[in-house]
């Protein structure tokens, strides 16, 4: 139980995906402009990772111990198909949130984050409840991350920035400072 | 120039007429097919290298942690008893089982790995049962603050430590400079979380395995759960438990619950 | 130069965003802020004073360089530059060196204010931006505590203070670990009156807590800072380190320990309070402080780091748009969004 | 052939400098800015990238007579991935080393958007030569552009470079250059400094622009 606390409390703050590993820079860079699109893309992302985790558990389980090679191409492909799905629904059901997500949903198969949850969950072996804790931790993380800094970004647009700074580079030294903050978590529920 | 060729290129081969679906399930198909074939190729030329460099490291690292060793044997825990097998499984739990030129068993290595500063700390330690000392200690992997944290696998001083250690009734991590007794450890100077993350990974890994290693040299006996040790230490509350299964089915993965606040 | 007037006036916080109360605001904070610098030089040594000189001279410099010629009398002649320099070095260990002081201070102006488009603008409190760097960058350094000197070797320079810029420190003086270091690590709790008067190590200004309660009180009465934060960033940590304590008493640190040890004095009155980084609202004030208390004692007692005082209030800071945008009057939070899709 | 020659070279350079792929476009940071806290490892991971960009833009401008539009996203992908994988056994065989330090993160070449980009702005829609060369430039802009980073970081974080010890034993590591604030940080400073030197060039250009006017 006290371990998948860890797994958790790990992937939502000590590791978190944007902030520790810099995976999901895109959609971090490119949709944290507004909250709202922020938030719900957070949520899109997250669900996408559950079940993207429960597939690579399938896959990893029954599939990949005859044919360990074929692990990255079938995880693309389970992604792919997912994300095309999730668009489909989405688009019958929101077609505000459609809109407002746009070019960034079916980037959501290249985003990253999500291949790379499926990676870092077979490395470190874990089940199937590991697996969903830690890709529930994560997406989570994602959000609060993208949130956090949608926020941030949704004030800085009214500072007078240098000009120079304005669009990435800002957008970049606002999440350095963000990760420096989120070191603040390191050792976190794992110090004896 | 170049806009006006995009423009030109834009729509190559069948330009209007709608494919069938056929079609497109061949060329899907066939991407598939050849994709899968480099792969298969690439994969079996590759195998043998990387999987040899995998085993050298494992080896290496066994005999680093083992004193005096002459081969090793890769030993699973299979009903209730120790049993060589050479092939990985990730439903059993493994140690490596360290034996003299004689064939006579010195001592175990054991994998175990548990939460760091940043992230998971994987490690290998050697285990004589015969003395009830751990014999030494390496970092398989570590995520740990460079120039603090990573002191657990730079900073030799700790890392010797590791050597002859005792285990009953339970390693300690103590201020540097202040160990006394035989299973105390000088934590490391600005990365105490660290240290004591090693010294909690080490209890650990004896917490899961002690009970199923038997202490007689040679052949590891099979279904034999009663164990000839000198006695159970009583303090390490565990261990009455750790017998009963093999509760967690990864080698990778330390079995049962992070305590949380262990070691306080 | 279209943005130097905000299209939305969002921060009518409790400082007014004009020159002249600017600087009065600042003198406050210096005159509320120097029983505990004095206090701290006495306690360190000259030592202290020089890395407080160096804090102060790396913000100043960093602030003059980067400010528009016809804008520096203004910028510099208000003296926020010169209470985040004052800040962070009240905040860093006595015998850090004195490079590193300074590149904190060019840090904590440099990434923590000019970035944003200079005061009343930063989103993280510049002080603790320096900080959270040098922390980062030079962990060793920023962790190691000398034991507090008496008054006849006042004026020895402790020798890692003079360490050669980009050089290594070499300690050579007496360390001993502060009290929530002792606390966390070796499970010592210190005498509550030394905590009190600041007869221990740690941070040059961070270790008399009754000064800086005194230099709090004199804020709070002169308005000067929204009352509510301190009060509830205190009320929290009371009251969460009370549960803990009464759940385990042998483990965990009984209340009155937990305010009076580390930063958490100086953070909730003069970090916390920032009214830039800082909630708008009453209702946002009550949270935010709520929200540090609960960051404090969770990184002090569950984290990696002894003292979490400062990435709470980081943390808090960048939590602090959602939380003026969920404390707004409903009007507010929706007005808000139209000029941001012109903005583009 | 002379008018396509300065055409090919166009597409090498653009990559290189004005439209380089991290300066100037600010793509495919996902998964690289994670292990470029040496320069070692920026330029493996820089190798890396180069070889399945060049290779899959290859294979996807030759190809893309037979790939019909309607699955070509997913074409792309599957040879992107195939690459990939490719890729990722050859290090693990021939520098299990450098293998470790990148990890888990060569397998998510895949998801950089630069390499799907490229397939998708301009390998399926030109000539081989000019996909080829077009390849060439993004993924040499690209690893310049990680070596660099990784070179910051390990001068202020190590005190070396390339492994090569700079300032003697006596430095004092900034050791938050290579944890991942040090990363953000540092590209956010470099993309600062670039868009600086740009619009000093710029700068330039219209006071050499209106010299030559008043001159004339």
């Amino acid at each position: 139980m006290n371990e998948l606390v860890w797994i958790f409390i790990s992937a939502l703050l000590v590791n978190n995906f944007v902030l520790a590993y810099f995976l999901g820079l895109c959609p971090f860079l490119g949709v944290s402009g507004r909250l709202d699109t922020a938030f719900r893309l957070g949520l899109a992302t997250l669900f996408v990772m559950l079940i993207t985790a429960f597939c690579a558990w399938l896959l990893n389980t029954y599939v990949l111990i005859y044919a360990p090679y074929l692990r990255l191409i079938s995880f693309i492909v389970v992604i792919a198909s997912t994300v095309q799905f999730i668009e489909m629904v989405i688009k019958r059901v929101s077609p505000g949130l459609f809109r407002a997500l746009g070019i960034f949903l079916p980037l959501i198969t290249t985003n990253c984050a999500i291949l790379g949850l499926a990676i870092f969950a077979t490395n470190k072996g874990y089940g199937l409840a590991e697996g969903m804790i830690y890709a529930l931790g994560a997406g989570l993380g994602f959000t609060l991350a993208l949130v956090l800094m949608a926020g941030l970004r949704e004030e800085a647009e009214l500072a007078p920035v240098p000009r120079l700074l304005r669009g990435t580079a800002i957008n970049l030294i606002i999440a350095g400072i963000l990760s420096m903050a989120f070191m603040g978590f390191a050792g976190l529920f794992s110090a004896a | 120039m170049s806009g006006g060729s995009e423009k030109a290129l834009k729509t190559p081969g069948c330009a209007n007429s709608e494919p069938s679906s056929t079609r497109l399930v061949a060329t899907l198909s066939i991407a598939g097919l050849l994709s899968g074939l480099i792969i298969v190729s690439v994969y079996e030329a590759t195998l043998p290298t990387i999987t040899a460099y995998q085993a050298k490291v494992l080896r290496e690292a066994v005999f680093k942690v083992l004193p005096e060793i002459d081969h090793i044997q890769r030993l699973v825990y299979v009903d209730g008893g120790l049993t060589p097998k050479d092939t990985e499984d990730p439903e059993e739990e493994a140690v490596f089982g360290g034996y003299d030129a004689a064939g006579e068993l010195v001592g175990y290595a054991i994998p175990s790995a548990g939460p760091g500063f940043q992230d998971t700390i994987r490690l290998l330690y050697g285990y004589v049962p015969s003395e009830r000392l751990v014999t030494g200690m390496e970092i398989l992997e570590s995520r740990e603050t460079p120039g603090l944290g990573d002191k657990i696998y730079k900073d030799l001083e700790f890392v010797g430590e590791f050597e002859r250690l005792a285990i009953d009734p339970e390693i300690l991590a103590v201020k540097k400079g202040t160990s006394t007794a035989p299973n105390e450890v000088d934590a490391i100077t600005g990365a105490t979380i660290s240290s004591k993350a090693v010294v909690r990974i080490l209890n650990e890994g004896n917490r899961r395995w002690l009970s199923k290693l038997p202490a007689a040299s040679g052949q590891p006996p099979a279904k034999r759960r009663a164990v000839p040790e000198p006695e159970v230490s009583a303090t390490t509350p565990h261990e009455a438990a750790a017998p009963s299964a093999a509760p967690n089915t990864d080698p990778q993965q330390p079995a049962g619950s992070w305590p949380l606040e262990a070691g306080g | 130069m279209k943005h130097r007037d905000p299209k939305l006036l969002v921060q009518p916080g409790p400082l007014l965003k004009q020159p002249l109360t600017t600087s009065m605001a600042m003198r406050d904070v210096l005159i509320a802020l120097a029983p505990a610098t004095l206090a701290g030089i006495w306690m360190f040594g000259l030592g202290a004073l020089l890395v407080l000189l160096a804090c102060i001279g790396g913000a100043v410099l960093t602030e003059w360089a980067f400010l528009p010629a016809d804008e520096r009398r203004d910028q510099l002649g208000n003296g926020s530059a010169l209470v985040t320099g004052l800040l962070l070095g009240l905040t860093l260990p006595p015998a850090l060196p004195l490079w590193m002081a300074f590149l904190g201070g060019v840090v904590s102006i440099g990434l923590g204010k000019i970035i944003w488009g200079g005061l009343g603008y930063n989103l993280f409190n510049p002080a603790l931006v320096g900080r959270a760097f040098l922390l980062a960058a030079f962990p060793v350094a920023m962790t190691t505590w000398s034991a507090q000197t008496g008054s006849a070797d006042f004026f020895q320079v402790p020798a890692s203070n003079l360490a050669a810029p980009l050089m290594h420190v070499d300690y050579d003086g007496v360390t001993s670990a502060t009290p929530l270091g002792l606390m966390k690590f070796q499970q010592e709790s210190t005498a509550l009156w030394d905590l009190m008067i600041g007869k221990t190590s740690g941070c040059i200004g961070e270790t008399s807590g009754l000064l800086l309660i005194l230099g709090g009180l004199f804020l709070a009465f002169r308005r000067d800072l929204d009352w509510r934060i301190p009060v509830s960033i205190l009320a929290a940590v009371a009251a969460f380190s009370s549960l803990l304590f009464l759940i385990d008493a042998e483990r965990y640190p009984g209340p009155l320990f937990s305010i009076f040890s580390g930063g958490l004095l100086i953070g909730a009155f003069y970090m916390a309070t920032d009214p830039v980084s800082s909630p708008l609202t009453p209702r946002g004030a009550w949270i935010f402080g709520i929200g540090i208390g609960l960051l404090v004692v969770l990184i002090r007692v569950f984290g990696g780091f002894p003292e979490g005082v400062m990435y709470a209030i980081l943390l808090m800071n960048a939590a602090t748009p959602l939380i003026d945008r969920y404390t707004q009057p409903r009007v507010f939070g929706k007005g808000l969004k139209s000029p941001q899709g012109g903005q583009e | 052939m002379p008018k396509t020659q300065p055409d090919a070279y166009q597409e090498f350079f653009k990559g290189l400098w004005r439209e380089n792929p991290v300066f100037a476009q600010v793509l495919g940071m996902c998964p690289m800015l994670a292990v470029t806290n040496s320069a070692v490892n920026g330029m493996a991971m820089g190798l890396a990238t180069f070889f399945v960009l060049v290779a899959s833009s290859l294979l996807v401008a030759l190809l893309k007579r037979w790939i019909p539009r309607q699955v070509r996203i997913s074409s792309f992908i599957i040879i992107i991935a195939t690459f990939v994988t490719v890729t990722d056994y050859s290090l693990q065989a021939l520098v299990p080393a450098i293998h470790k330090e990148l990890g888990a993160f060569i397998p998510l070449i895949v998801a950089n958007c630069l390499i799907l980009g490229r397939q998708e702005a301009f390998a399926s829609r030109q000539p081989a030569r000019l996909a080829l060369m077009d390849a060439l430039g993004m993924a040499t802009g690209f690893l310049f552009a990680l070596v660099a980073l990784g070179s910051v970081r390990e001068i202020l974080g190590e005190g070396a470079l390339f492994g090569v010890d700079l300032f003697g034993p006596n430095f004092e590591p900034w050791v938050i250059m290579i944890l991942p604030p040090g990363g953000f940080l540092t590209l956010g400073l470099l993309l600062l400094f670039f868009s600086w030197l740009a619009e000093r060039r710029q700068k330039l250009a219209e006071r050499l622009a209106e010299m030559e006017v008043e001159g004339s």
